[in-house]
């Protein structure tokens, strides 16, 4: 008997412009000691559907229409508050996309941890405390003794999802539903957290509910796939024969969203457009503190027309590199030359009018797009500003920037939290385009995103660069995209470049040792 | 923490050095001298008491000897009350005054903290509509109705409780701390309900409940502290802004405290009263906002590193 | 902005910011319900000299403050003055200070606020001591000041008033400011080049706007009765002009006595209060494009 | 489902903790126990609302009303007044007598006058006393009380440096002499004022020099003093506490064992206190409240003449209340009788003269009267016919709800007998303070309150530049009547025609608009005897006794 089995799930949100089914009439079931993984984008009700068995969907909005999810014997649908938070948290736990908010900043770690062991076991403090030292412990920190009494900021991403793991793990539950647990995480994290949770699952006994957008992720681990595509389920399956016969069409769109292959080599001659020069950039944080070297000493120069792939962990710098060449942060020391032009020691009208010449990307297209501004604004913006059209001309530019991203001229008048992630992306992607830069930062401009959205947005960046005959600096912790559209490749470690090559070199052969345990955490192996 | 101290309290130093100065040249300046009386005063004597209280020298000379002897904590003879040190009647009206703004804090903040947390519990029903309402009322009740009127409910008409003096009966400090108060509970209340709502809003609640905790749970141990801390910032100018208020309430209730000196010093032109009581609440001001910022930072662990004054 | 129109469909035309505000606030029931009785207030207010039923400061003495009758709707004060027709000449005093004072202050504050909050550094250490001093000032001797530096007149009660409350102001638009400068769109603004007075202006203020909102409409009821404050000092209106918050000061000195005078006046200013709090929630929602959050 | 247990568990929790703390606040409110009254009668203690904290204690350095009930407790006059009929009687001067036609006066010191330490209470205390009073160093600012005494006045003003010139003299410990400038008929009972008070010179030394206004020798620990009662607590805007003096003379006739004054500053709170039976006693009591009060039968509102006048300034040479006619016209205009029916709730009298009727024997003319018709044409005469022409006219007053409602009427009574445009404006105390003594307004209002029961206190403050003249109104003839005839008046009847003479000349000229004579108003506990009612609103406190077993009217309970 399965450990879970949900069938003919039904919810949906009741809000003022109707009633939306989030989930319709979804089936699928967890095996003892087993791991199933739920695929789907993001609005797809793969979250909706674990929530609302759990009742965390609030209602209103959410309510649930109908179907039943059997967990040993018990329809959870069925049961009161009190008895669903009797199993909540004791014998079906759950770890969460973000481990950067999911844990209390306000309360230490230790008595996060031991929470649903006094509240469900009645344990005292002491054996509590023992056991969650045990147990974190167990899933890789350190130094638990330590930890304890530490709060959450003081650790980094991959090191707080452990303790979520462990959190999640204390009170021995039968199922754990891990909600995206890698997604936030830079690749060499993922690859250690997701093997965690294999190894913990298998040493446990426990079944697994894991949801992902990504495909690749899950190749490694599941026992069981179920693909969502709005509110439904599209097809179901061993990972095998997903990966090697995908019957709907949206699972083949998802398998050819995993990014693979390699960029073609062009054989442009070196020209180079941005010479970088032992580049420092330091923060002081409070005054007379020790200064943050962000980037420490770099030299590098990016070639016009190409892609210049920057890879690194947060906190490696690479964003700081970014900015600095733009000009956004303060740098410290050394210089940067753009073509003939010294960057560094530009000021006030210059460096405005060698602004529309360079451009950047951001990472998240919901911060980067001031809320209160439509579409046709945040275009005009540049436009404007620049002198680039006049008043005649403008809405004829702007129609030209919405076609070239992809986007229905239909949209112009909307706000930003209309659209959704990867149109608001292609917004951005327009606002840098306006100003016909030569030059583009892009800042991981597809982490963000679903996998499907991702490859969209991959393949409009090349397009584009073709098009516009553009340079740009592509700064991301995925190397995998990266492979997929940089020339050439540095690699950025704890604010030093570390290793810098063509594409094909730095896969192929890297020569230094960081590089070489990025290029292993790259997951999906088997699915490439 | 003793380096972040000192940083702000360098930083202060100048500002109630402005004040002080601005202050003392505003004083002299406004029409009105503190021996100006309905009827008049021989014109020799005037002078005689302009002499005994240094008013019979150039300005500017009086502005260095008042600085003088500030530099020594004196701050001087008060005009309206010879034979009295204003720092002797600061310090009498000083416990006084900040025990009932301890007293109205308190109550603020349980009135306050407790709709605001009601409210933001259920939004935009009746749960929340109803305290944020009267919430609203009591921000702009001026203290000067809603004394009398609670004076007139549990003092007259009810009896239940005594309607003036400060410690001589029991229970008569109830009904000045609650006039004082309603108005920051009504700022606590609109503050902790937004913070909730904020918190609320958090994934960690989400983790939380996901634990199984109940949700009062859920509420009290993980939401309340992260919600109330926009509260926490809020008392300190609260409480340096409740002894610089709180003239109303202690005239009313005939509490023998600071704000009474305070308002009828500026009316009585008590020049080194004005100053004593305006170099006093400006010390007070900074010393409140610095001890509110050292309480937000340290109830946010991500703060608390500014504390101990290097990086984290 | 029109020219935009003539290129485009009617599918693809929308409208700026303030439009679409406008569209959302008319949905608010409260929010309408708020600015509807507002907009009346503020139509008797201008209307008062032909809509009162007596003149402010005919005097029946003999009559005396006495309670609501046929002949007085709201009763009479102690000098038999009607009551109503008090109150519609006090709105007219109340809710204009209570507006143009509060829009200096707004004015002021904001400005004050975002330029400290956004520039940061010393400017900002520099701004925010200055906050800081006047909010030490001993405020009574101030005001006395001010009026004997520049007689009495109504501009100067909007001067004073302004010059206290835009303090407060520009405290919070600065935590605002502080906090949307870090924000990604605000890098964006500055890599696309514009000016930092651009960025505030177009960028940094509108986003700002809902806490500055949220706390004008508590403002303007406690202006109005700060006017009153000012008005004993001598610094406001001169009777017979009378206010919203001079007549709640007189009632509630008699409101044993004569409650009516209390509570009538009482009534007009907690009305503001809640329409402009219907208003200014409904402003803010309407403002934030986003509307409800998932 | 995460909202609905919500709904289930915390409204509730939140609910038990709300009325916990609502328990916990009305639990600490019970037990108030016995009122101030009921056991102020039982011991002997009086609860007495005094109306503000007193400035200091020091008879020669305070000034004010609050001042003066406590210092007239502490310390005892030469010379007391008669609670009744305010004549003078023996205080520390056991008898006194006059030689050389008035001129000098001997008294004969009490020799059981006692200071509260033990020592006699001797003529060299008061010489030392008066010369404190009178030093300019000291800064007396009613130093002017002894102004009658030869070379006085000199003294003061730096004329004179040797006091010995000053017309007091100890002859032994008990015999005072002391020579006036003139027969002053007042001068005794200017004895019971308290800067005229002697103070124990070695505790003063003991804590400066003479003249030094700040030292603490009036605090509990230090305090020496000579009169029915000795101090015994001072908290600053909390209560004074004074207690039955052991030592003093007439020890055996003094009832209260205590007496408790209050700061009481807001009138309203005062009141509320005397309903809650907190005080026996109000300094005022709220005029909205006095015509239920008068209802009551058995009524504690107890309302007296009172030596004082409310009236307006005018400012004789600013136009267009230079001209004598508009002075009058506006005079005439007033309804006295209908603002004191109305606004002031019959408080008042209607007053057309500066000096209130009845000041000692005194009744001043009334040369005028309420007559719209003839301030119209008073008004034409001098070019403003109905109004016409008018330029304006303002009212200047102090912030104060009573000047307030004065002024309003005053206004509209203008406005309407006269049809001319009348503007009023208040001022902080200071700033009005400020423009009245620099004569910068139009109209203004004024009170003075008779520093001692004769015309001549009221009279002589229209003289030519006197200080509280403040009217620019300047009369030669006046001048010498009031500074040279009416002193040297050989009888009481020659030296009021004069008076009645000055009267009619200031009301000719009209520099003041006189509206209304004061009344004292007091609510005071039916337990409460001995406290008379006079002119001068004076009370000594040796006279108090306190009936227990009486309870206010049922309409307060």
């Amino acid at each position: 008997m399965a450990l879970l089995s949900v069938d003919n799930l039904s919810v949906s949100f009741v809000t003022r412009n109707g009633t939306n089914k989030a989930v319709d009439n979804v089936s699928f079931s967890v095996e003892q000691r087993q791991i199933t993984a739920i695929i789907g984008e993001s609005g797809s009700g793969k979250s909706v559907s674990c929530y609302a068995m759990l009742g965390l969907v609030p209602s209103p909005p959410g309510r649930i229409d109908g179907g039943t999810a059997n967990f040993q014997g018990q329809d959870l649908l069925a049961l009161s508050e009190a008895e669903l938070r009797a199993i909540r948290g004791r014998d079906i736990t759950m770890i969460f996309q973000d481990p950067m908010t999911c844990l209390n900043p306000f309360m230490k770690i230790g008595d996060q941890l031991i929470e649903p062991l006094t509240l469900h076991q009645n344990l005292a403090k002491g054996p509590a405390r023992a056991r969650a030292m045990a147990l974190l412990d167990e899933v890789g920190i350190r130094d638990p003794q330590a930890a304890m009494s530490a709060f959450p900021h003081e650790f980094s991403g991959g090191m707080r999802q452990r303790v979520m793991i462990a959190m999640a793990l204390i009170n021995e539950p039968k199922l754990l539903i891990a909600d995206e647990p890698t997604t936030a995480l830079d690749v060499t994290i993922q690859a250690q957290i997701l093997r965690l949770i294999a190894e913990l699952q298998t040493k446990r006994d426990i079944g697994v509910l894991f949801i992902s957008h990504d495909l690749a992720v899950v190749s490694d681990i599941a026992d069981q796939i179920v693909v969502m595509e709005k509110g439904k389920v599209v097809e179901s399956g061993q990972p095998k024969a997903i990966f090697d016969n995908p019957q709907h069409p949206y699972t083949q769109k998802l398998l050819a969203a995993i990014p693979s292959g390699q960029k073609a080599a062009d054989t442009v001659a070196p020209d180079p457009l941005i010479r970088i020069e032992h580049l420092r950039t330091w923060f002081t944080p409070t005054a007379g503190a020790e200064p943050v070297k962000a980037v420490d000493d770099v030299s590098l120069e990016i070639h016009r027309g190409e892609v210049l792939g920057l890879v690194g962990e947060s906190g490696s710098g690479k964003s700081t590199l970014g900015r600095s060449i733009l000009r956004l942060v303060p740098i410290t020391g050394g210089q940067i030359t753009f073509e003939d032009t010294e960057l560094s020691s530009l000021e006030g009208r210059a460096l405005k009018q060698f602004r529309h010449r360079m451009q950047m990307i951001f990472q998240d297209p919901y911060a980067s797009l001031n809320p209160r501004m439509t579409v046709y604004d945040t275009l005009a913006e540049p436009l404007l500003l620049h002198g680039l059209v006049n008043k005649a001309g403008l809405d004829q530019a702007i129609r030209e920037l919405m076609d070239n991203v992809g986007l229905a001229r239909s949209f112009l008048r909307k706000y930003p939290h209309e659209f959704s992630g990867g149109q608001r992306q292609r917004i951005a992607i327009g606002r840098a385009l306006a100003t016909r830069p030569e030059f583009i930062v892009a800042d991981e401009p597809v982490s963000a995103l679903d996998v499907t959205i991702q490859a969209q947005i991959l393949d409009l960046l090349a397009d584009l660069t073709k098009e516009y005959g553009l340079t740009m600096l592509f700064i991301s912790h995925d190397l995998a995209v990266i492979r997929q559209i940089a020339d050439r490749i540095a690699v950025m470690y704890h604010g030093k470049l570390v290793e810098e090559g063509s594409t094909a070199q730095v896969f192929d052969s890297p020569r230094e040792d960081y590089t070489r345990s990025l290029l292993a955490a790259i997951p999906g192996a088997n699915a490439a | 923490m003793l380096r972040f101290i000192l940083m702000r309290v360098l930083q202060a130093l100048p500002v109630i050095f402005v004040v002080i100065t601005a202050t003392f040249f505003l004083v002299r300046s406004a029409p009105g001298g503190p021996f100006d009386q309905e009827k008049v005063v021989i014109p020799e004597v005037k002078k005689a008491l302009e002499a005994q209280y240094r008013l019979d020298l150039p300005l500017h000379e009086q502005y260095f000897a008042y600085l003088g002897d500030l530099a020594q904590g004196d701050l001087g003879p008060s005009f309206k009350y010879p034979g009295r040190s204003v720092n002797e009647i600061l310090f009498s009206g000083l416990p006084v005054t900040a025990e009932l703004g301890l007293y109205a804090l308190m109550i603020a903040l349980i009135i306050g903290v407790t709709a605001g947390v009601v409210a933001s519990l259920r939004p935009n029903t009746a749960q929340d509509y109803v305290p944020m309402s009267l919430a609203m009322i009591g921000i702009c009740m001026p203290s000067f109705l809603l004394g009398p009127l609670l004076v007139l409910v549990f003092g007259i008409w009810l009896d239940w409780l005594p309607i003036t003096g400060w410690g001589d009966i029991p229970g008569d400090k109830i009904l000045p701390a609650l006039t004082l108060g309603s108005a920051y509970a009504a700022y606590i209340a609109r503050l902790s309900r937004a913070g909730m709502l904020e918190i609320l809003s958090q994934d960690y609640i989400r983790t939380a409940r996901a634990k199984g905790l109940p949700e009062w749970r859920v509420v009290t141990q993980h939401a309340l502290r992260g919600g109330l801390i926009p509260v926490i910032a809020f008392l300190g100018p609260a409480f340096a802004g409740l002894l610089a208020g709180s003239f109303v309430v202690e005239t009313i209730f005939q509490i023998p405290g600071l704000g009474r000196f305070y308002v009828q010093a500026a009316f009585n032109r008590d020049y080194t009263m004005i100053l004593g009581t305006t170099v006093f609440l400006s010390s007070l001001i900074v010393f409140f906002n610095l001890v509110s910022d050292i309480i937000a930072a340290w109830l946010n662990p991500r703060l608390r590193h500014q504390l101990s004054g290097g990086g984290s | 902005m029109n020219t935009a129109t003539q290129v485009f469909d009617d599918a693809e035309k929308g409208s700026s910011l303030w439009h679409d505000a406008w569209l959302r606030l008319r949905k608010n029931k409260l929010a309408v319900f708020g600015g509807g009785v507002l907009l009346f207030m503020v139509v008797v207010a201008l209307l008062t000299p032909w809509l009162a039923p007596y003149s402010y400061e005919a005097q029946n003495l003999d009559l005396g403050a006495t309670p609501p009758s046929a002949a007085h709707w709201l009763g009479t004060d102690i000098f038999g003055r009607d009551l109503l027709t008090q109150i519609m000449y006090g709105g007219r005093i109340s809710l204009a200070v209570g507006f143009i004072a509060t829009a200096v202050a707004l004015l002021i504050g904001v400005t004050w606020g975002a330029i400290a909050g956004y520039v940061g550094g010393r400017v900002d250490a520099v701004m925010m001591r200055l906050v800081d001093i006047l909010y030490a000032l001993p405020f009574m001797i101030f005001i006395v000041l001010l009026m004997v530096v520049f007689g009495r007149n109504i501009l100067l009660l909007f001067l004073a008033i302004g010059a206290v409350e835009w303090l407060t102001m520009a405290r919070i638009m600065r935590s605002q400011v502080q906090s949307l400068r870090q924000q990604e769109f605000v890098e964006a603004a500055v890599s696309v080049g514009l000016s930092p007075a651009a960025i505030i202006r177009k960028h940094v203020v509108p986003n700002a706007l809902g806490p500055i909102i949220v706390y004008t409409t508590l403002t303007i009821p406690s202006v109005m009765l700060l006017e009153a404050f000012l008005s004993f000092l001598g610094l406001g209106i001169q009777p017979p002009a009378t206010s919203w918050g001079l007549l709640i000061s007189y009632g509630a000195e008699t409101m044993e006595e004569y409650p009516w005078l209390l509570i009538f006046p009482g009534c007009a200013l907690t009305l503001t209060l809640f329409s402009l709090n219907f208003l200014g929630d409904g402003l803010r929602d309407a403002l934030d494009v986003r509307g409800s959050k998932d | 489902m995460a909202s609905a247990a919500l709904l289930a568990i915390t409204p509730h929790r939140i609910g038990a903790y709300v009325t916990f703390w609502l328990l916990l606040l009305l639990l600490a409110g019970c037990g108030g126990g016995e009122s101030n009254v009921v056991t102020g009668n039982r011991d002997g203690v009086l609860h007495y609302g005094n109306g503000a904290e007193p400035q200091g204690l020091d008879p020669h350095v305070v000034t004010g009303v609050p001042e003066n009930h406590i210092i007239r407790a502490l310390f005892e006059g030469l010379a007391v007044k008669n609670p009744i009929t305010l004549e003078p009687e023996p205080g520390v001067a056991e008898r006194w007598e006059f030689s050389d036609e008035g001129r000098v006066i001997t008294f004969h010191l009490n020799p059981d006058a006692k200071w509260s330490n033990g020592d006699q209470v001797t003529a060299g205390d008061y010489v030392w006393s008066w010369n404190r009073a009178l030093h300019p160093m000291t800064g007396n600012e009613y130093s002017y009380m002894l102004f009658p005494v030869v070379n006085a006045e000199a003294y003061l003003k730096g004329q004179i440096t040797d006091f010995s010139e000053v017309g007091v003299k100890a002859l032994d410990d008990t015999t005072l002499e002391v020579t006036l400038n003139a027969p002053t008929p007042y001068f005794i009972q200017l004895m019971d004022h308290y800067s005229t008070f002697a103070v124990h010179p070695e505790t003063l030394l003991q804590f400066g020099e003479m003249t030094d206004r700040y030292t603490p020798w009036t605090r509990v620990a230090n305090i020496v003093s000579n009169g029915a009662f000795k101090l015994t607590e001072w908290s600053l805007n909390r209560r004074i506490i004074v207690e039955k003096s052991d030592l003093y003379w007439d020890r055996d006739n003094v009832s209260l064992n205590k007496v408790v004054f209050y700061p009481t500053e807001n009138v309203v709170s005062e009141e509320r206190m005397f309903r809650a039976e907190q005080l026996h006693y109000t300094q005022v009591a709220p005029l909205d409240k006095i015509p239920a009060y008068r209802e009551m039968p058995d009524s504690p509102y107890v309302q007296a003449p009172y030596l004082g006048t409310y009236y307006y300034l005018i400012n004789t040479q600013r136009p267009p209340v230079d001209d004598v006619r508009v002075r009058k016209a506006l005079s005439m205009a007033v309804d006295r009788d209908k603002l004191v029916r109305t606004v002031l709730q019959e408080t008042a009298v209607p007053a057309y003269s500066i000096t209130p009727p009845d000041t000692l024997g005194y009744y001043p003319p009334k040369l005028f009267d309420y007559d719209p018709e003839q301030a119209r044409a008073l008004l034409a005469e001098a070019g403003y016919p109905n109004g016409e022409g008018w330029p304006g006219i303002e009212i200047l007053y102090n912030t104060q709800e009573a000047h307030r409602k004065i002024a309003v009427a005053i206004q509209q009574m203008w406005k309407s007998e006269l049809g001319i445009d009348v503007t009023i404006s208040n001022q902080e105390w200071k700033v009005y303070l400020d423009a009245v003594s620099q004569i910068d307004f139009q109209v203004a209002r004024r009170g003075w309150i008779g520093d001692y029961v004769d015309a001549n206190n009221f009279l002589d403050m229209f003289i030519t530049g006197g200080g509280n003249n403040n009217t620019h109104f300047a009369d030669p003839v006046y001048d010498d009547l009031i500074l040279y005839k009416a002193p040297k008046a050989a009888t009481r009847e020659e030296r009021y025609a004069l008076f009645t003479e000055a009267e009619t000349m200031l009301m000719e000229q009209m520099p003041i608009i006189p509206l209304y004579t004061y009344t004292s108003k007091h609510l005071i506990h039916p337990s409460v005897e001995g406290m008379y009612a006079n002119l001068m609103d004076s009370l000594n406190l040796k006279y108090v006794k306190l009936i227990p077993g009486r309870s206010l009217p049922e309409e307060l309970r």
